[in-house]
């Protein structure tokens, strides 16, 4: 039994929650410090699971999970605190520890007690604490290979996530006077009620399938193979999950949640949402829906891929037509949601790695223009994009690394998202090609929105509520630029990353029965 | 010596990359550090050439592996360059016309305080287009492709404070998105028919694959051709295109980045040589551009957007010669060098004009200028003569050829095409004809004009250190300026004849596009004499319209084909009905009904739930008595069951 | 005459006694109407044992007298401090279950 | 009653049966129907009374006098008692209040006794073997030997419950004074501090045509008081209200008034 890294790197975010929950009042900059520190801790052990990880290993038995952890926990149904990784899920842990300490760092001022009398004051503490407590919910969530022990995190995700929402939204100023945008806790109301609903079900289907198999641990599938279960009962357990995946993604149309969630919470949490919690959904669909029904996935795969394409283009117009900067960035997240689960249905490797790259890829692009995008709010007081002008003559840097998260967020060749994209576009299209070419507007209509958004905002005459604009601090600026960096170098030099996805993804290839289409004219190679 | 190849790219990008983070301290030297790693990438290239030139025709192409770049099941994109003739040809053109610009814009922006980032943006291009016309793969060409894109678009906004140029780059950068986007599915194409999309493979291929599929492949292509290099229906953003600094519409909209289409079309022949009906597409797009851009070009009165128009006509030319297949490639190569060589040199000279009349545009507003920026004028001039096709120029040669391709095309289609090409000349005759009077010939009508018309809000930096918007005092640019014009002038003088006579350049370019000698209807002579008649009788009506009468300093209404024309014959009025409008009618119904309809639903389920529990609601009264009748019904009920348990 | 008359007997006085409980307002009268159907059960039980001829029926109805006997004494305090407090005798105005 | 040991039984109990039956069932209906409370305890102390006989039919000469003593002469007495205690005469209406209750009671009873008779009817209740043998040694101790040997231990809880059930009902209706009774003193400074009806309550029947205990005063303005009938009665709510006529009374006297005084004035002209 070997040190249990996987349980270590979900357990220290978790014990720093409570540890910052539990600095007094007083000392807010420590809680500050302690939950970075935290984090920083974390990204060192989802960085040593990232060396101790062998893409190329195969387990006893075919099981292809690695650094497996395995105790019981209620025997009487056969749960089991189970933990393993594959490629995909080490991706993925590595892209939440990864963006943990700039959501803290961009978050830094988010929760300090307001001046003004005017809207309550708010627990620096918590704000930091329930944002550990999420990083370790996600990261156990990536790492169970336990259904149920999945599931539970899976929901539990939840509840600091809703007071995340509910809780810290923008300090909207109006005439100078802080007011508390009233809009929230709907918001935050809504969110939670979507991704219950969508639990719920998936319970339902959870149970379902202890009935059919027995037990819940995905390690014992790897090993003896899927339990067989009747067309019709595979189909509807299929539903059960898939339904929670798709409204966590989120896929039209259960998509709207996330719009007024990302609009009303501050930048940090929007970007927690979209590029952490999501992943949580898309992620699933890989490692449960086409590994626990493959049979139903195939069964299902045309009126995903509809619904994918449909969340595309219809993601990107409602995107043009936002008048809310973080709204705006919203509606293209659902876009490149359906992106993703275009890639992960279209059953070829390269959708699938394209779809496991674009998981990690739109996290740190979302990640980048979302933070800037919220520093520019904190900057004015305001998300509305007719608010602002010109602001590139007065804060260049500002400007210009917006701009750099906006043509990655249109995924401009030579920056991370552009591999990913194009790699979706082309599994989809070699198997599917009417809907591959139909979703490649997808691409015309994401630079309308993104340039249109950069013009608007800083472009053109300057206005004069932004002329006494500052340009980016320093803290910011160490927020933005390694995203950057990092978009440009996985752009350039993405197959450190390939190199880990490909194995699993192959692996999921065979589990679904699936071979790529071979081209009819085998080119000298 | 392969390894040298990166290099070309390396070296411009690093410029982009200290230019761009290096901040302000380094505001001081950036144009220096810009244009030195400009001509280190000229240098470079030259090298390379000279050893090219030692080798034998069939072992010239050499290629250098980088990295791999994507590489997934089946699916290898490798990050590799291939370096041939044809290559070759681009290298030196971009890298040379490129340093050349970066001088020159050392003197034209020395008044802007963001020409740190100028040069930044320039080096950006040049890496990107390098890049573009040296990967040895469709996906490679496709980052360099976009990666132009892009530095078009920051240079074109770089005044991003002036609404209309912000507007202009956005316009730029989505027509363009249009293009590209043909150009990723036939990437897509290629891969699932080919299984592979390097040009060794894809080219080889092509002989396997049914005429149809090549047919869609080059469809594709040409679409991005489309996009890239202006040519109808998407060549409404290269007017617009001229709000940016004029070195830009020298370099990028006039010399390199536009005829990137022409190097996709020619790089790919393979495909369209398989794919007639494809060809016949390209060559009537090539047509029909031709003469569009050489109308447009005779209605503006703003000097760039002439120019503009006449470029635009011009990639026609050379889109219609690719279209001829191996009959045209080399021409349409030959024309797009020498075109590079006179364009950005009436580009440069359009630029000394404004510089020297307060960034005017109009050239009702100029006038007998010759007198005072005399090199302008002698450089303007050579560079009208070469696109003319003044015979001897660079222009007569490669012009004539093409068209005499065109002829040879054959059957009616030849005579068409043929047709058409000789028009186009005589209409450029006449469009430039009118620019050189209207600038340089005639009274002075910028005395009284005053200056900056109201129609062009002039906001450049430049123009305000000029101070007073009073009367302009035209006067001769600096040196760093003219050296430019002048070599250009050069080489719009000899490149012609240096590369017609003797087919030197059909030799240089055979082994990698191939080419076929065609047999014109009618004789080579023949065509030269009519396009030297056609070309004497467009200037002569030009002179006619505006050598002998005085120009008014107000455009007279005139006919609803000029208007038309002045209006890019209304294309942009189309784009905005039918795509701006119905875009903004459908985006915001859409939102209408995400925020009804679909969020609606939702809503609507759970209101009703909470409606039906209300209703429950009413049957807990509270009553005892009427909780005792349902227990006794229930226990009725409990017996019934019992007994018909026991029944059956 | 065949016994199971009794029974009949007994189920109707049942019947009667549960419908009563159902219409009346007054809470006393509701409690006479649960006597009576104590005693049909009584009835019944008796019934039983003569047939089966042994006396564990009689036992059982003795009990169930006991019990309603004791039931009787609460319920009629309840009833009477119900109306000391709300000067009313009848169930219905014991409706504070409603929300 | 040895002989007790056959399908039927004699025609004297046959006969007893039919008539004492009857009016059981007519009792017990009269319990359900009867208007007032006192009614229908009567009519149930009946039918408890010839359920008593049948016992004694049946053989159960313990439960018959149990049954008499205890239920029909302590229960039912004890019942009396509370009905005189809320009030003989407050006749409550039969009147349904909660829509459809009535109906689906009778629904729910019809249906019921349908239901037990069909079960009745098809329960296999051929064996019929007399209480011979068990009465053998006497109905009393053969009841004895079972409930303290067999069902001592119910026996033991029952004795229990009762005992409990009995202070329960002390609890819940008996209310021990704890504080000293206020003296006259205290009552009017608590009227005065309280400040409600300082001078003493007006008496019954003022400026009313009666002067009846149960009628209320009237107030000036001509509304009836209840203050001024006693507390009992008004708990019973046994108060004859006569306000509306004493106001009609007063209306036409005014009437009367006016028409006089218009005649006057006529007769001034």
């Amino acid at each position: 039994m070997s040190f249990p890294l996987l349980t270590a790197t979900a357990a220290l975010p978790a014990l720093g929650a409570i540890a910052t929950a539990a600095v007094p009042a007083a000392r807010r900059t420590a809680a500050k410090w302690l939950a970075l520190l935290v984090s920083l801790a974390t990204l060192g052990l989802a960085v040593a699971v990232l060396v101790r990880f062998d893409p190329d290993y195969v387990g006893p038995k075919g099981n292809f999970y690695q650094l497996t952890e395995s105790h019981s926990w209620i025997a009487d149904f056969g749960v089991r605190y189970e933990l393993g990784v594959d490629g995909i899920g080490v991706a993925l842990i590595a892209l939440t520890a990864l963006l943990i300490p700039f959501v803290i760092l961009a978050g830094w001022h988010d929760a300090d007690p307001l001046e003004t009398r005017s809207s309550r004051w708010r627990p620096t503490q918590g704000f930091f604490a329930l944002i550990l407590a999420v990083e370790a919910m996600v990261i156990l969530s990536f790492e169970a290979t336990d259904v149920f022990l999945f599931y539970i995190f899976f929901e539990a995700m939840l509840i600091p996530m809703y007071f995340l929402i509910g809780g810290f939204g923008d300090r909207a100023h109006k005439d100078g006077e802080e007011v508390a945008s009233t809009q929230r806790s709907y918001a935050a109301v809504k969110f939670l009620l979507y991704n219950l609903a969508g639990g719920l079900i998936m319970l339902a289907a959870v149970i379902g399938f202890y009935v059919v198999a027995g037990h819940f641990s995905l390690q014992t599938i790897a090993e003896d193979g899927l339990p067989d279960m009747a067309t019709s009962t595979e189909r509807w357990l299929f539903l059960g999950f898939f339904f929670a995946f798709a409204v966590k993604a989120p896929l039209w149309p259960l998509h709207t949640w996330l719009p007024n969630a990302m609009g009303e919470a501050t930048a940090p949490v929007a970007v927690l949402i979209t590029a952490v919690v999501d992943k949580v959904g898309t992620f699933a669909m890989l490692r449960f829906c086409l590994q626990l029904f493959p049979e139903a996935s195939k069964w299902a795969t045309p009126v995903i891929l509809v619904l994918a394409l449909i969340s595309i283009i219809y993601g990107a117009l409602l995107a043009v037509g936002q008048r809310d900067i973080k709204r705006l960035v919203a509606y293209a997240s659902i876009s490149h949601f359906g992106f993703i689960i275009m890639g992960i249905f279209a059953m070829t490797s390269q959708g699938q790695s394209g779809a496991t790259l674009y998981m990690v890829n739109h996290g740190i692009s979302t990640a980048a223009l979302m933070l800037v995008a919220g520093f520019l709010i904190s900057r004015r007081g305001s998300r509305l994009i007719a608010d602002y002008g010109g602001v590139q003559k007065v804060a260049p840097v500002l400007a210009g690394t917006f701009l750099i998260g906006s043509l990655a967020t249109l995924s401009l060749p030579g920056l991370a998202p552009f591999v990913s994209e194009f790699l979706v576009l082309v599994g989809t299209f070699t198997r599917y090609p009417v809907i591959g070419i139909i979703a490649t507007f997808g691409i015309v209509l994401a630079a309308l929105y993104t340039l249109v958004l950069y013009q608007r905002t800083m472009t053109g005459p300057v206005k004069p509520e932004v002329s006494a604009m500052p340009d980016l601090r320093v803290r910011e600026l160490v927020v933005v630029t390694p995203l950057i960096a990092l978009l440009i170098f996985l752009g350039v030099f993405p197959k450190p990353l390939t190199d880990i996805v490909n194995p699993a993804v192959k692996q999921t290839m065979s589990d679904v029965q699936k071979k790529d289409p071979q081209p009819e004219v085998e080119a000298a190679k | 010596m392969e390894n040298l190849i990166a290099l070309l790219v390396v070296a411009p990008l690093l410029g982009a990359a200290v230019l761009l983070c290096g901040g302000r301290r380094l505001d001081a030297v950036g144009h220096w550090i810009g244009t030195v790693l400009a001509a280190a990438s000229f240098v470079i290239g030259a090298i390379l050439f000279a050893d090219m030139l030692g080798k034998g025709a069939e072992e010239r192409e050499m290629t250098q592996h980088l990295f791999s770049w994507v590489p997934v099941e089946g699916f290898q994109a490798d990050v590799a360059f291939q370096l041939d003739q044809l290559s070759m040809t681009f290298v030196l053109l971009i890298s040379g016309v490129g340093s050349l610009i970066h001088v020159y814009s050392i003197g034209y922006m020395e008044h802007d305080e963001r020409r740190r980032r100028f040069f930044g943006y320039l080096n950006l291009f040049l890496a990107a287009m390098l890049l573009l016309v040296l990967a040895d793969n469709y996906l490679l060409l496709y980052v360099g492709w976009e990666g132009v894109g892009l530095a078009s678009y920051l240079l074109i906004g770089f005044w991003q404070h002036k609404p209309s140029a912000a507007t202009a780059a956005k316009k730029a950068f989505l027509v363009n998105r249009v293009g590209d986007m043909g150009l990723s599915i036939a990437i897509m194409l290629m891969f699932a028919w080919f299984g592979t999309f390097a040009f060794g493979p894809v080219l080889e291929a092509t002989g396997e694959t049914s005429e149809g599929k090549l047919t869609a492949i080059g469809l594709m292509l040409l679409l991005a051709a489309c996009g890239k290099s202006a040519q109808v229906p998407l060549q409404s953003w290269l007017g617009d295109a001229m709000e940016g600094p004029t070195p830009v519409s020298a370099l990028i909209h006039a010399a390199t980045m536009v005829t990137a289409g022409v190097y996709l079309i020619v790089r790919s022949g393979a495909i369209f040589n398989g794919a007639p009906d494809a060809q016949l597409a390209v060559t009537v797009v090539g047509a029909v551009t031709l003469l569009f851009g050489a109308i447009v070009g005779c209605a503006k009165d703003d000097i760039k957007k002439a120019l503009a128009g006449s470029t635009m006509s011009q990639i026609g030319y050379m889109i219609l010669a690719a279209g001829l297949g191996p009959i045209g490639y080399v021409f349409a190569i030959m024309h797009l060098v020498t075109h590079g060589f006179f364009k950005a040199g009436l580009f440069l000279g359009a630029g000394s004009v404004m510089h020297g009349m307060n960034d005017e545009v109009d050239m009702r507003k100029y006038g007998g200028l010759r007198k005072y920026m005399p090199v302008t004028f002698v450089t303007f001039g050579l560079g009208y003569l070469a696109i003319i096709g003044f015979p001897g120029l660079s222009g007569f040669f490669s012009k004539d050829k093409i068209i005499e391709a065109a002829f040879a095309k054959g059957g009616t289609e030849g005579w068409i095409l043929g047709g058409v090409a000789l028009l186009g000349a005589a209409i450029t005759a006449y469009y430039m004809t009118r620019v050189m009077l209207m600038t340089f010939f005639g009274e002075e009508r910028w005395r009284h004009a005053p200056t900056p018309s109201p129609a062009e809000p002039s906001v450049e930096p430049a123009a305000e250190t000029h101070g007073e918007h009073a009367e302009p005092h035209p006067h001769e640019s600096p040196s760093s300026m003219t050296i430019p014009m002048i070599v250009l002038a050069f080489g719009s003088v000899f490149a012609g004849a240096f590369f017609g006579i003797g087919d030197r350049f059909i030799h240089w370019l055979e082994p990698v596009t191939g080419h076929a000698h065609g047999h014109p209807p009618v004789s080579a002579l023949t065509v030269t004499l009519s396009t030297v008649a056609v070309m004497v009788i467009g200037v002569g009506l030009a002179y006619a319209q505006y050598g002998r009468r005085p120009v008014p300093v107000v455009a007279p209404r005139g006919s609803l084909l000029t208007r038309a024309a002045r209006r890019d014959l209304l294309q942009d009025d189309f784009n905005h009905v039918v795509l701006v409008r119905g875009g903004e009618h459908l985006t915001r119904s859409l939102v209408y009904v995400d925020h009804t309809l679909v969020d609606g639903v939702v809503n609507g389920t759970a209101a009703s739930m909470g409606g039906l529990s209300g209703r429950l609601r009413r049957l807990q009264n509270g009553f005892a008595r009427s909780y005792a009748v349902s227990m006794f019904g229930g226990a009725a009920v409990l017996i019934a069951a019992t007994l018909l348990m026991r029944a059956v | 005459m065949n016994p199971v008359n009794y029974l009949y007997l007994a189920a109707l006085l049942f019947t009667i006694g549960a419908s009563g409980v159902l219409i009346r307002r007054n809470a006393i009268v509701v409690f006479m109407c649960v006597e009576l159907m104590l005693n049909a059960c009584n009835l019944a039980l008796v019934a039983f044992s003569r047939m089966h001829g042994n006396l564990d029926g009689q036992i059982i109805a003795f009990f169930t007298m006991v019990v309603a006997a004791a039931e009787v004494v609460v319920g009629l305090a309840i009833i009477v401090s119900l109306f000391r407090s709300r000067h009313s005798a009848s169930v219905d105005d014991a409706s504070l279950m409603k929300l | 009653m040895t002989d007790l040991a056959a399908y039927t039984t004699s025609t004297g109990e046959a006969f007893q049966f039919w008539v004492l039956g009857t009016i059981a069932v007519i009792g017990a209906l009269c319990t359900v129907f009867m208007k007032k409370a006192v009614h229908s305890a009567l009519c149930l102390a009946g039918t408890m009374i010839i359920l008593a006989v049948f016992y004694l039919a049946n053989g159960a000469y313990f439960l018959g006098i149990v049954q008499v003593v205890v239920y029909t002469g302590a229960i039912m007495m004890l019942f009396l008692f509370v009905v005189m205690l809320v009030g003989v005469t407050a006749a409550d209406s039969l009147k349904e209040t909660i829509k459809g209750q009535r109906w689906l009671a009778l629904l729910c009873g019809l249906g019921f006794g349908i239901l037990l008779y069909a079960g009745i009817g098809n329960a296999s209740l051929n064996e019929f073997n007399g209480l011979g043998q068990a009465n053998a040694g006497g109905n009393v101790e053969g009841l004895a030997a079972l409930i303290f040997t067999k069902y001592v231990f119910a026996f033991e809880l029952t004795g229990a419950l009762l005992i409990t059930a009995a202070v329960g009902a002390m609890v819940l209706t008996h209310r021990e004074r704890t504080e000293r009774a206020k003296t006259q003193r205290e009552m009017a400074e608590e009227r005065v501090r309280e400040g409600k009806q300082l001078p003493p309550l007006p008496a019954p029947g003022v400026y009313a045509r009666h002067n009846a205990v149960d009628i209320a005063g009237l107030l000036p303005d001509g509304t009836a008081s209840e203050l001024t009938v006693i507390k009992t009665l008004r708990e019973r709510g046994q108060i004859r209200d006569v306000s509306n006529e004493a106001i009609n009374d007063l209306k036409a006297l005014e009437q009367r008034a006016e028409e006089r005084l218009g005649r006057e004035e006529e007769a001034t002209k």
